[in-house]
Parts: structure tokens; C-alpha cells; sequence
């Protein structure tokens, strides 16, 4: 398999497609456009054959592992299985060769959909306004922080801060000053929950929202919720979720039910959406009903039919455009149509009952393999978890300078993707493992013996890892300094 | 249940590893009685794959699409011809059911990929550097105003006009209405013209923002504003249509800064607005406040050629408040279909494309402008997209009755006018003359059969006035 | 020039290392002038991808499928649901685009599967031993006729009756003319039923050939047939339906040698007929004669586990003339469809799947009575299918009303019965009995309202005579 | 990656596919069956997750080399790209779900691309009477074998004797011993080419048809053809052109015009039909007209309207069934449609003079393998070839116990499929290479590359080879002698 670049396979003159004649009568080009308009040549794109491009794509795509190849215990990314009837059904014509200006009179199925999805988000989250417009979780983030914006400046307050756990995703910090805020860091306590002194000391007349994943980044339910509720809310201020975690209490808790006020989702991650090797995602965000008239939109809404003749035409669905409190749009056309189609199918698949047993099992298998691996990694962050748990490899570096990273790459070489390391930041030498509720009791204990297995290699073996991938330990710090981003001549003869 | 694993018997083999007697006593544990919802969510009930099925075949065939409809729509999204070798490889488990390539030795085809992306875009814009995608082209074009004007301290004003995209600007206001800036939108010309936006390029300006073909298809002198811009210290940033470079110069070659564009034309499926594409590509020299991530190349212990993420201190998961954007995701996905699809095209494929959608763009133009009720307005060759005005003032009818003839024969510009349903403020408005007219496109799929058919269900058309 | 690689310049190269001019010039060394085609082939002009497309996309939709219409209809070819599991792993290119394992360390996938499904054809009809695949249901049931002839030298007859698939004896009828065999078709009683072929056994009998259920719907009472084969010596050779075994009895249960099935019910499209997959298990003991490629578990030279083709001394690459058979390629694309299927269903799901079949049959039984029109023809439940006689005396025009309704509404048997232009010969007629009869078959996707449809449809049609 | 077998992954309990509550009422199934009719458990099937039946396939495929992702030049099964559109065009729903016994009134779009078939099929091989109905190409030989018996039948002659070559594939023997005809052998020449004294020799009053592969398995269009015309029909006979090496002479030189009477296609092969793995393929016939009325059906017949309004209508297309002459069927309904559409597809992609294109690339790519390969391995049949040639590893095997075997396994590790071995019979430690015309010369330098650093290597690396394949070398003698046909409990548990 050769793993030359398109531009190394290219020789001038090769095609791949190729229109035919025109059925209309030809124009000449350069006569119809300046000069000044038109370029001399065409861009230097590459020249293959399509056995040639399904070949190179095809042999690329083997050197990725993948949930449909490998355990991806990846954590706090929810590698579930991505079911193949969302894909197909995604992809009938009615959902996916719609245009996004078409009358909404030719939309009415796919807007029901969506105005059901609405519906459905807002019953898991407890919170009743929903758009759907974020095209990913940090995109949501922003759009939702926006939204408090708006909310604040129409209140007339001059809140401007944002308070973020020092274990949150770095996506809440960026997002809250994107979205034209300060941001302060709330401490974690020494159990990883929220440093309650810390907050008390940190929240004032100046604090707009206070961001919380609950569970949070070390797959642990804050017992404190209550009190966070009282706290924010007292202090004036509004609570955001990062519903990264979502994974973990569907059916079991709703965030508007223990306190949040704006929260997103990762359909990509807790409703199957594929994570399509980094994207796309979606990131539809709910809020309490004091702040859904500045959502971004637009959002469908219904109106029913008084001379319906059948369910077909029962209701009227509309879009309704972001207008007047509104923040606006934070993308352009409605949103990440496709992914949202595939959440839907999914919930529909599941049902409410269902939901709840997804969440349930994704718990059972994160702590059965905290019962296993806590026997030779350190867990410091107690014996239970919700639906992923983070070790650290801090002893094990010590003791036998094996690092999160080192066994990141060795376990690569048993076949299994690397949990999540260095994060969160408050673990030293962080691993962090979700296994959701799609892989079986057969993978979660071979991946046990694996782990344990590479705590008791040899160093070398180790540090070398891995050993069965085309490449291993890429130069990291010479790509950043001396980066090479695109495929040159000089690039391709230099380096192979 | 659908997708779980677990029998009984795994399950009490588990929970008694755990200690545990049931997997509410975990929960029971940490999420307080209080806040635990003491009732079934109230969803819809579980359905299989068989009925399911057949009800969401049932709901899709409820709507109009370019497979049901011949499609004559564009306004930043367009039914392009997808070669069946783009789904076949987007279609693969390894590609699509992956994640962010955190570990590069088992991610090699996807940072390949970014990289090939990488290229391709700066082959296609003529600029330096590309990152690896961002959501869209409307977010796009605004973390490219973000970026200018993150480079550009002291300078806080952002230059457009009314011919960009209108959603465009809408994110544009969004995303600005809380940071130190200000944005000016300039009426264009009455041909549809920018250029007048020259005259408002100050010290001050941080950045001009334009689309070239503009929003209402008109060609924008890019180097003369881009030179204006640049005399005056600011960026240029363009918008631009890939399928468009088959034949217009490329944006780094007329002094653009920063180019994005919508990507959905290079082998992306229409699917109502999303998941799309959004390109960008700057200057080499500024790679490092560049939003997304980047893919580079570097080699591994064995001296092997290979491909990792790269210029990471820019991101959010290392700089957190401090990096160039809070991006996170990208959409690699579908940058693969791009570069599927540009690889499948060439050079000579992008050209002919071009061709096939100029010359049935023309084509559509003289047809239509046979009817006395319809007049082409804006002068000058079109790429792929003109607009139409209804002398018969009856748009939103002509349309609706096309759609019943089977055609999309347009986009409705009046409600993005000046005081229209979808200009939510004067910043998103098109200018009022394009009140009472469409905007059409016409691709390459388009045959001359489906143009004479769409022209003569317009021609045909009742009228509501007279004209 | 569509899929090919070489430039002008790579043409030349290539001459120069062969030391020929043209690609002419080696040609013409081989080929006689005079045979040579001096005109270029008189074939449609070559087609892009994109008119390609939109033209077979038009033709396409000039079908009638299971798709736009409501499909009722079985005769040996059914609308089962396939899970899109089933699509998604058929459709990746290792497996499509591979061919024969003639090297095995490259072809373990292929060879695994094969050996899966072996297994799971021989779980499901209770034999010791499955090939990997044969062309179809049809061929398969004359292979398996071939085999025993072949196993059972000085018998010459094959016994069969009038309600084993029509075109299924046909091909038997074809492939026995020119060999030494004698074909014997029994009638059927009344009911439908083959007992009577008990009675035409004797020691000349080589094996017999029944279908349980059988055309016309109706089971068999295959045990004590197959006692009777076996008393006189001769082997039996049941035709089965994979589905059916998710609630019958298995024929290895029932002391059938060698058991046959249209596999295009386990995961494959109707396809128009093909590409279907021949099932075909027999006895461990008479392996040494089954026909087609068979894959067999053996162990590396490291002492891996792994597969092979083997006992390929009974294929036709090595024995040449002395084959079992002269069967080469076989599906294995199709039994990887079959393989993922039943892994998806599991015994449950097979289980479940018969009931729902068997539920939906028995209410479609009992609507379509409910009409003074109609009879249901034959005594006893039914599977998934079953015969309806129209006391209208007019089955196309009745059938023709219900297509134009959007139905599929049933197989017209009249012109397979004694005498119809189907049946070319006695050999392969039905009984006369079903003339102005249709078959009916109801999959677990018809739906209540799709039957409920049906019956109204068909119950409201125009009748030609007057009941 | 898992290589378990699906029964070892299952367990007792799991389940992918449900049905939901019946919309019907449902039935006590027990009291509808006797007891006698009625199994008391489901067949003994593996429990298995979606999840982890996708995991499953999708991993086993990794284990094969295909065209998609390698070169395969393997000698006689024209391995060439297998096109996207294709599978794509042939997947839309108005073909794919069609039921084989609708009405034909349904059926005018498929029926009308099933005729323009029949006629391209006959224009290519310049023989008039087509069938589409068998499913492969031994399938058509027998077929075709099974007209000429139909046809000396209704002669009153008493053939009884099919002549077949050395070189021939090992169906060409096999189909006319099941067409009931006894068989005999004709030995090629020195050359590799038909033996005519030997051919003169046995030809006689009994001899039916002459079996033809031409160009032949060597890869070299018999000279002699016009020549071998004259003996077979002088002598009463017919000649049968297997049909496996069509894509050396599509649009160069027609079957029919060189004496031909019967022929098969593989369309699988030439026209690009993918190969599936072993399969589906198909084998349409084609023969001269007066041979015609014996072919098996359907076929497809037009009839032109008067009244027609629209090209749509502008015939009726009718299948006409098996009557009279005709020998019947070969297989249940009317073919294998679905490899059928996919040739079409490609004949339409080419049109004629694109055919003959790619007749010539292949023959060149062959040729110029050749030309490279003869430096380093003897090729015993000339310095010109067709579309494919045969080398011998013969004198390597003698010098350095080298075996064609050996070649085959070590090229595997290069990453290239091997080129068929030890077939035809008549060359001795045969490699046969076919590189089909949509491979580049890149890809063809690369392999010549490889196959020559082989001759040049230690002979233990080769004799271990593969080295880089998950198995190497399996034991095929025990797999004959004690066969494993099954997986039972058993054979889980010893061998892993």
C-alpha cells in the first residue's frame, strides 16, 4: 500500500471525470469575461485516474483506527457505535438533496422531524427552548453564551464574566471570551468536584454564567448540585452545561432539573451521530423560557390545521427567521441537518425507556473497568464513576517512567484505540476511559488485560511502542517549528 | 435494546466486580434524590428498524427535492453533480466512524487526508496556507473577520457590503455585537457593484469583506478594492466560489488576505444547509492566528514520512481563553469529499465545470429574457447564478406555481430586502432594488431540456398584475 | 478515455520497452488481417458519468419496484426487510472488488466468512456439511439432482411432483435431456399436497425432489416421505425456505439428505431475479460429490488458525472432466449478504421473523375470504404464502386494476398451469386446478393498513364475469 | 482485530434485529402447525450486537486484497477497476427491487436496457442470438453446450464427442461432460497454439464442437484461426469460443467473423462487473442465428407501437419465455440482472471506439510487462502477447528452488495480489499476468520492481513468505485429509 500523496501519484494529462458535450450553445469564455477576470490556467490541482483515487482513499482510510474497527475508549468523546440504519436513512433524497432556500410548503416531513427533534432535546434537557442552528458542542457554547448576552444587556446588567471549572474542556473558556466575556477559573476540591469556597469567592455582581459539566471531565456526578444551584442563581448569575457528558444520566437527570439555565448537546457523540474523523458534529443548545426568544435561529414551530383530512396535514410546520430579540444566526441556512436527522433516528429507536438503559449501561461498563483497573493504576478520584473514569499514570512515571502517553502508544499495539490522556489537566498524567454502552463484556476485559499487561512490560518495549502501526512517534516538535502544511515539489523529493 | 450488549448475566457478573447490587445503587450514589427524575422521558416509544424505515422513507417522500425537482437554486448552496466515487469512499466505516486524529500512528489516513486538503485548498486559492475546515462558509467568513481583526489591534472597523451574503452578515452581527467592533455595510453600485465601498476604507479598517461572484452573481474588481485595502492597512478578505476558480483567477493572485468559501460544491450533498464546509486559506504569514486545526507534515522515529496535528498552541484544548478560536470539531468529513471530488475533477475537470456552468448560465439568461415579463438584472457574464426580476411583481406566486410544475425555479430576494420578513436588520438587507425579483442558478446538471422547461413554466405563469 | 491511466507520453514509453511503433503493430502481428473488424463497433457514444446517470435514473423510475409499489408477491423471490448493516459491509470494496481465495494469506476474509457461512447453513437445516455458495435456488435443486444420480449409480429416476417450483423443474427438464436420467412428476392430490409420490418410488429411483412449503403454499409431510425414499434406497432432496426455519422443523430433522434453498431471502435484493445465492447442505457422507467451492479450517505454518479452500479434487480447475460439477465462481458476495443477515437475526430474530410472517399471512387469508369474489385455495396454515382463486374468473385484468392502484398484488398462475405459455412442457406445468388462481405472499414488512389495502383493492375490482 | 469466529463472539441472550408488537392479530402458531411440522427451538443460529456484527465484517474484510485497494494482476480474471458509478446506478431502486415475476407492464425501462444489452452483446461478438440468462461462464458453456446438443439433436446426428484444448480452463471439459457429451483433448503446439495435425486427428463424424479460448490462456491469438474455421466446420462441427479473454479484442476482432458459432462473456470480467469475492458473475451466450431458437430465456423482444407519443412509448419490450426449440431454462427467472445492468452501465461509459481503447491499453500494459519481465524470468511463448502473458519459473526452480508457488507468496508481501500460478497446464511452474488496462505504468514499474527483486533474494526469506500477512503458508494437505468444514464447540476450543 503505498501512502504517496495525490500529488506524487498525478501525471499531466490524466482525467478522471469528464462532462461531454455541451446540449446548449457554447460560449467563448474569453470573450465573455475581461481579462482582468479570468485566470490564464486552471489551479495545479493534481491529475489521477479514478481507479487511481478510489484506490489511494481506499488504502488511507485503513490507517485509521475507527469505532467500526477498534474499542475506542477515547474519553469524554463518547465513541459509541454509529448505527448503520441512521446512515441509511439519512441519506434517502428527502433528507439529503434538499436545498436549504426551498419553500418551506416542500419541506413539511423534514420540518416535522425537525420540530419533533425540538421537542425531544427539550424533554431530556428540561429546558424548553431549543435551537438547533450550532454546527458542534463549542459552536453551541458560543451561541449560548451569546444568548446570555443578549439576556444581560437587555436586563441592563454589565455582567461580564464567565467562570469555568479548571476541569473543564478548553472549548468553555475560549468560547466565553469569543463570545466577548472575561473568563475566571473555579478550582476543583480534592475530590474533583467544585470548590464551593472557590466559587463562593469568585461569584459576584459581575459573574454572567458560571459553565459546569456535570458529570464533569473525570466522569463524576457533583453531589453538590444543589448547592452550585443556590449559589449561582443567588449570586444572580446564570448556570451553563457542557453537555459533553450527557451520556451518562439520559432519563436518570435533566439538566434544567438540577439547575442549568442554557446547556448544549453532542448529538455526534451522545446520539450516534458519526464522529466523521473529526467532524462534522452538531451543537443544539436548550434554555429556560425567559431566554428563548434570543436563540438564534431559525427554529420550527406549528400551527395546526383546522381542515386537516389526514395526519399528513394535521399541522403547518414554519421557520421561524432569528428576528428582533434574537441573537441572530451563528451559522448560515439552519444547521447540521444531516447529524440532526441521525439523532433523531437514533432517540427514535431508543424511546424514553431506552434512553435511560443507554445511560445505565454506559455507567455499569465505566465502573466495571474502574473495578478492574484500579488494581494497578491509580484512580484518585474515588471507586465509582458515572459513564467514564480517569487513572493516573503518576506512580507508574515514577516508578517505571511509563508516562499516560507511553501507555497511550502500547496500547495501540493490542488493537485498541488510547483512552484520552493529559486531560483533564487537574490529573497528573491523566488516562481517561469511556467505553459507552456499545462494546461488550469480552472487549471490556481483553482491554483490562491489555492495560494491565503493559504495566508490566519492560521499559524499552514500551517507550518505542507502538510497534504494529506504519508509523510510530511522529517528530511532533519539528512539525511545529518548522511546519511544512502543504505538499510541495521540493516537499515530495525531500521526504518519504 | 437496539444496540446494547449486555445479557442479564453480564450484567450481574459486572456489578459484582463493581460491589455493587444494581446499577441504580452507582447512581443512587452520586446524583442526588432530589435532582433524579422520578418518571419515564416522554418520548415517542421505541420503533425497529423496519418500521422506522418505512415511516421515514414516508416522511422524506413528503418533501421537494433536487431529486424530485429539477433545482434551479443557489444563494450559497448548489446542486453540483456528485461523482459516485465520493460516496463510496466517504461512505467507509474507517473514515467516517473515526475521531480527531488524537493519536497520529492509527490516524495517518485522516491527517493524510487534512494535509492533501491542505494543499488542495492552497492549490485552488493561490494562498499559503489552509487549515483542515471549519463549519461553514457564513461561520467561516466571520472567524475570518475575528482573525483580521485579532491582527489588526487599534483598527476595529470591518468593511462590507450589501451584495455578500445576507446570512452571511447575520452571523457577522451576531458574533460582533459583544467585542470592540464596528461594522460598516456599504450600498453597492446599482449594476451590484462594491467597488463604491473603496470610498469607506479608513485607518481605522481592519478588514474588507467581500464575495466575488457577489451574492446577486455580479463579478467584484477584487485587485483594485484589495489594493485600496492594502494601501490602507487593512485585509482583504474574499469569498469566494471553488467552482468558480475552474476559471476566474484565484483570490491570491488579485491580493487577497484570507480567502474562505462555502465547500459544499465540491462533493457535498445539498442536505438542507448541513453538515457543509468551510474553507479557509491566508497568507503565510498568518498561519498562526489561523483558527482550526492544521495538519503537518513531519516524520516518525524511523525517519518515515507522516502527517500530525500541528500548531496546536493556537487551540482551545492548549491555550483555552486565549486561543485564536474556540473551534473544536471540524468538518473532515467532508473536507474528504472535497478532496475526493477535486481529485476526481483536475484541473481540466474544474475548467470544464465552469465552462458547462457558464454556458448554460448564458443559455438560461437568453431564454428567459425572451418573455416580457422577465428582465435580467445586472449586466456583465455570469458564472453560475443571475437575477431575475418579475415585472409582474409576483414572485412569491410565480414561484410557488413552478413548484407545482415540479421546478425550484428560484430564490425569492424580496423578503431579503429592506424591511423584508428575512432582513432582521438593515446590516442583513440586500439593497431594494432586488425587491420583486429571484435569484437562479444554474449548474452543470442543469440540461437544456430542464432550462426550456423552466423558462417556459415561468413564461407561462399566471400573473397576479398586469404587465 | 474513462478509466484508463496511460498519457501519450506513457503510450510511447511503453512502446519503446516492448520495441514496437504502435499499439497497432502488436496487434496486427497476432491478429489475421482477415478477421480483423475493420469498423468501429456500432455501440451507443460514449456517456459521461453525470447523463449517464440522469438517464438511467429515468429509466429506472419507468419500473415498478417493491419500492413504489406495495409488494405482495413471492413465487420463490420475496420483499424481506435487510437491516442496512447488511448493505453497509456488502458494499465495502474488500469485499466486492476481491475474487476466488486462490491465495490465502490475502483472502482470510473472504475464506472466513465462507466458513461462517457454512456453519450457519448447517445450524439452520440441521445437515452436517454446506458449500459456499451455488448461482441459485434453481440451479442448486438440479445440482443437487446431478449428485445423486452421480452417488447412485444404476438408478436413473428422479421422482418430483407438480407443486415443486415450475421453473425449478424446468431447468431440471434442461439439464436431464442429455444424460441418462428419466424424470418423473407426480400430481399432487387435491389439496395441493406430494404424498402421492410415495407410491412411484421404486429401486430405479436415484432421488426425490419436493419443496416444503411447497409452490402452492402448502406443507409437505416431508418425514414420511423421505422414510419412504430411504426404505427404497433413494435420497431426498427438499427444497426449503431459510425463513420457514425460524418456526419448522429442519430437514436434517427430518431425514432429508440433501436440502436446497433460494438463499435471496436472507439479506439479498429481488434484483429482478439476480444475483441470488444457491444454498445447498448435505449429509457429512456425501461431501465427496457436493458440488462448488468449499472452505475449510486448517492452521498456518506458525500454527495459526486459519482457512482454506479445500477438498478441491471434486472441482472442475483439477479434475476437468471427472468434476462433480463444472460450477467455478460462485456468490460469495450474496452469502456474505446471508452471513451478516443471520448474525443480525439470530435464532430470536428468525423466530420472530417466521411468526410475523405467519402471522401477517393468516390475517391476509382471512380479508381477502371475506369477499364473495375470492377463495382461498388449499386447506391447512400457511407460511408466508398462499393461492386465491378468483371466482371472477378474471386474474390479469384483476392483477393489472392492482397495479395501476400501486399493487403488487399477486403472481397470475393461470398461464404456468397445463397448457399456459409458461409451461413449455407437462413436465412443468402446474396442476389445472390453479388456473384463474394467484399467488400471494406476505413478508413481515406488509404492513395492516398495506393488507387492508390490498383486500379493498382487489375486493373493489371490475370483474370481467359475474360471480 | 479479532479473528474469532461469529460463534465465539455470540452469547446466549444478545440480539441485534427486532421486529416490533404485530399490527395483525397475532396467532398461536402451535395450535395453527402440528406438532409434526413444528421445530420446538429455532436453529441453534450465534446471539450476537449490531455493534459487534459490523466490528466483525468490517475487520474480516481488512484480511482480503481487492482491486480496490491493491494490484491484482491475476492471469484469466481480468481483474480490472470496477467503477463506482455501477455500483451506484445499479443500486437505484427501479432496479434493484424489482420482483423477477412482475408483470412485463412494469418493466419497460429494464426491459428496454436488457434489449439494448442483448444487441450490444451481439455487436461485439458479431454473433446475433443472445441469452443473458446464465449466472457465470461455466454456467454459459454449459448453456451454450446444451444448444449445440438441442441442435444435432434436431439434425438427427449423432455428435456425441466436445474437443477440447490443453491450454483450455478447466470448465471447458467439465461443461460438456454435464451437457452429456464425452470429451477429448487437443494438445497445443510448440508455440502454445492450437496443434493442427492433432485437432485434424480428432476431429471426426462424432465430434460435436471444438472448445476454443482465443486469444488463449497463454495469451496469444491463434494465428491459425482462420484455418481452424475451416477444419471444425468442414468436419460438421461447431465451434465454442470461451469467452473469458474478450477484453484482449473487444473492437480489434469479433468472435463471429472468426468462425465462432457459440461463445460466452464473462461480464464480470470484461465489462467490469465486480468479482465479489468468487462471485455473482454472469455468462450471457451468444450464437449464430440459426442456432438461436434454441437458446434458454427469457429474452427480451420489442414490438413498436403505432400510436406512440413519447420515445418513452415508443416500443413494448416483452420477455419471451422458453417454448418450442428452446432448451428451457438454466436457472430460475430471467438472469443475473444486477451484474447485467453494472456491464451495460460500462458499455455505455465506453461506446464503441472507448472499447476498442481499452482492448489496446491492456494489451499494451501486458506487453509491456513483458517486454521487462523476460529479462529476468523466461516467458516460453514469444516476445508478443495479447493481453496477458505466461512466464515460467521453471529454470529458477531448477537453479534456486524457486517455485512459481514461491513467486506467489512472496510478491504478496510487496504488497501486490499474486499473478495466477501453475495454470495453463502447459507451461511448467506457470505465472500468468494480466494487468488489465486501468493500472499505471507506475503501478506496473513498481511490480516489475518487485518480481525482479525476488528472483535476486535469499531462498529461506522466500520459502517463509508472506512474512507480513496475518497467517503464512496453511497447511492445505491436512485441511483435504481431515476436513474442518464447520465451526462445532469443539473446534472453538483447540485451535485459536
Amino acid at each position: 500500500q503505498s501512502t504517496q500523496l495525490l500529488f506524487e501519484l498525478s501525471r499531466a494529462g490524466r482525467r478522471a471525470h469528464r462532462l461531454g458535450d455541451l446540449d446548449v450553445p457554447s460560449v467563448n469564455v474569453d470573450d465573455l469575461f475581461t481579462a482582468e477576470s479570468l485566470a490564464e490556467t486552471p489551479p495545479p490541482l493534481p491529475e489521477l485516474a479514478e481507479g487511481d483515487v478510489v484506490r489511494h482513499f481506499v488504502c488511507l482510510s485503513t490507517l485509521n483506527m475507527s469505532v467500526d474497527t477498534h474499542f475506542y475508549p477515547l474519553g469524554s468523546c463518547t465513541m459509541k457505535y454509529n448505527p448503520k440504519r441512521n446512515e441509511r436513512i439519512a441519506s434517502l433524497p428527502g433528507f439529503l438533496n434538499v436545498h436549504p432556500l426551498q419553500h418551506e410548503s416542500g419541506l413539511q416531513g423534514l420540518l416535522e422531524l425537525l420540530y419533533e427533534l425540538q421537542g425531544m432535546f427539550a424533554e431530556i434537557s428540561g429546558l424548553p427552548g431549543v435551537s438547533m442552528q450550532p454546527a458542534a458542542g463549542a459552536h453551541g457554547e458560543l451561541a449560548a453564551l451569546l444568548v446570555a448576552a443578549a439576556y444581560f444587556r437587555e436586563q441592563g446588567s454589565d455582567r461580564s464574566v464567565v467562570l469555568t471549572a479548571d476541569s473543564a474542556h478548553g472549548t468553555n473558556p475560549a468560547s466565553a471570551q469569543m463570545a466577548g466575556f472575561k473568563t475566571k477559573t473555579v478550582k476543583s476540591n480534592a475530590n474533583g468536584l467544585v470548590d464551593l469556597e472557590d466559587l463562593k469567592a469568585k461569584l459576584d455582581d459581575k459573574t454572567a454564567v458560571f459553565m459546569l459539566t456535570n458529570p464533569n471531565t473525570l466522569g463524576l456526578f457533583d453531589s453538590q448540585i444543589e448547592e452550585i444551584n443556590q449559589l449561582v442563581h443567588d449570586a444572580g448569575a446564570l448556570i451553563y452545561l457542557d453537555g459533553a457528558n450527557m451520556n451518562a444520566i439520559l432519563g436518570i437527570t435533566r439538566p434544567g432539573d438540577f439547575g442549568a439555565d442554557l446547556m448544549h448537546y453532542n448529538p455526534h457523540k451522545t446520539f450516534s451521530g458519526p464522529h466523521g474523523g473529526g467532524g462534522p458534529g452538531a451543537g443544539p443548545i436548550c434554555v429556560r423560557d425567559f431566554l428563548a426568544k434570543y436563540l438564534p435561529g431559525p427554529i420550527v414551530t406549528r400551527v395546526e390545521n383546522e381542515n386537516a383530512t389526514s395526519d399528513d396535514d394535521r399541522y403547518t410546520y414554519h421557520l421561524t427567521s432569528p428576528s428582533g430579540d434574537s441573537i441572530g444566526r451563528v451559522r448560515s441556512f439552519f444547521g447540521n441537518t444531516g447529524v440532526l436527522v441521525r439523532a433523531y433516528i437514533y432517540l427514535r429507536t431508543y424511546g424514553g425507556d431506552g434512553l435511560r438503559h443507554v445511560s445505565e449501561d454506559a455507567v455499569l461498563g465505566a465502573n466495571y473497568l474502574l473495578s478492574k483497573v484500579k488494581h494497578f493504576l491509580d484512580v484518585p478520584h474515588g471507586n465509582r464513576c458515572m459513564h467514564e473514569f480517569v487513572a493516573s499514570a503518576s506512580r507508574l512515571k515514577k516508578e517505571k517512567h511509563l508516562s499516560a502517553m507511553d501507555i497511550a502508544k502500547r496500547i495501540l499495539d493490542y488493537g485498541f484505540h488510547a483512552p484520552t490522556v493529559y486531560f483533564p489537566l487537574v490529573v497528573d498524567e491523566a488516562v481517561m476511559v469511556e467505553p459507552t454502552e456499545t462494546e461488550s463484556k469480552q472487549t471490556l476485559d481483553a482491554f483490562v488485560e491489555a492495560l494491565f499487561r503493559i504495566t508490566e512490560e519492560g521499559e524499552e518495549l514500551i517507550h518505542d511502542a507502538p510497534h504494529s502501526t506504519r508509523i510510530s512517534r511522529p517528530d511532533d516538535v519539528t512539525a511545529a517549528r518548522r511546519p511544512v502544511l502543504k505538499w510541495t515539489d521540493a516537499a515530495g523529493e525531500s521526504a518519504t | 435494546m437496539s444496540y446494547l450488549f449486555h445479557t442479564d448475566e453480564d450484567r450481574r457478573e459486572m456489578l459484582k466486580s463493581i460491589g455493587a447490587e444494581s446499577i441504580d445503587e452507582i447512581i443512587n450514589d452520586q446524583v442526588p434524590e432530589a435532582v433524579r427524575l422520578k418518571r419515564p422521558l416522554n418520548l415517542p416509544p421505541a420503533c425497529n428498524e423496519l418500521a422506522l424505515t418505512a415511516e421515514m422513507t414516508r416522511l422524506a417522500a413528503r418533501n421537494a427535492s433536487a431529486d424530485s425537482h429539477v433545482c434551479f437554486l443557489g444563494g450559497g448552496a448548489y446542486d453540483h453533480f456528485i461523482p459516485a466515487a465520493v460516496d463510496e469512499i466517504a461512505s467507509r466505516g474507517e473514515y467516517y466512524t473515526s475521531y480527531t486524529p488524537y493519536q497520529a500512528e492509527v490516524s495517518q489516513g485522516n491527517l493524510q487526508v487534512m494535509f492533501e486538503y491542505e494543499t488542495l485548498v492552497t492549490q485552488l486559492t493561490g494562498l499559503g496556507v489552509s487549515n483542515a475546515s471549519l463549519y461553514d462558509g457564513g461561520s467561516a467568513a466571520t472567524e475570518a473577520v475575528l482573525m483580521a481583526l485579532s491582527m489588526q489591534r487599534g483598527r476595529n472597523k470591518v468593511i462590507t457590503t450589501d451584495v455578500v451574503h445576507p446570512q452571511y452578515r447575520d452571523i457577522l452581527v451576531a458574533y460582533l455585537k459583544n467585542i470592540d467592533a464596528e461594522l460598516v455595510v456599504v450600498p453597492s453600485d446599482e449594476n451590484g457593484h462594491s467597488k463604491p465601498m473603496i470610498d469607506a476604507i479608513d485607518d481605522k479598517t481592519a478588514c474588507v469583506l467581500i464575495q466575488h461572484p457577489n451574492f446577486v452573481g455580479q463579478l467584484e474588481s477584487v485587485s483594485e478594492i484589495a489594493a485600496a485595502a492594502k494601501e490602507a492597512g487593512a485585509l482583504t478578505i474574499q469569498v469566494f466560489d471553488p467552482v468558480s476558480l475552474g476559471r476566474l483567477k484565484r483570490p491570491g493572485d488579485m491580493g487577497v488576505d484570507i480567502a474562505i468559501a462555502e465547500g459544499q460544491s465540491l462533493g457535498n450533498p445539498l442536505a438542507y444547509g448541513g453538515p457543509y464546509l468551510g474553507i479557509m486559506a491566508c497568507r503565510d504569514e498568518l498561519v498562526r492566528r489561523l483558527p482550526g486545526r492544521i495538519a503537518g507534515q513531519t516524520t516518525d522515529r524511523r525517519g518515515k514520512r507522516c502527517w500530525v496535528l500541528t500548531l496546536q498552541t493556537r487551540e482551545q484544548h492548549i491555550r483555552r481563553e486565549k486561543a485564536t478560536s474556540n473551534i473544536c470539531s471540524n468538518q473532515t468529513l467532508l473536507a474528504l469529499r472535497a478532496t475526493v471530488h477535486l481529485s476526481l475533477l483536475g484541473p481540466e475537470g474544474l475548467k470544464e465545470t465552469a465552462d458547462h456552468c457558464i454556458a448554460k448560465t448564458a443559455y438560461a439568461k437568453e431564454v428567459i429574457a425572451k418573455s416580457e415579463r422577465f428582465e435580467v438584472v445586472g449586466e456583465g457574464p455570469s458564472l453560475k447564478e443571475f437575477v431575475v426580476r418579475d415585472l409582474g411583481a409576483d414572485v412569491a406566486g410565480l414561484l410557488a406555481h413552478a413548484r407545482e410544475q415540479g421546478l425550484l425555479a428560484g430564490i425569492d430576494m424580496t423578503p431579503m430586502c429592506v424591511g423584508g420578513s428575512e432582513a432582521s436588520e438593515p446590516a442583513v438587507a440586500l439593497p431594494s432594488r432586488y425587491e420583486q425579483c429571484f435569484l437562479v442558478a444554474v449548474t452543470e446538471k442543469r440540461s437544456r431540456v430542464e432550462i426550456d422547461r423552466w423558462a417556459n413554466v415561468l413564461c407561462e405563469a399566471p400573473s397576479m398584475a398586469t404587465v
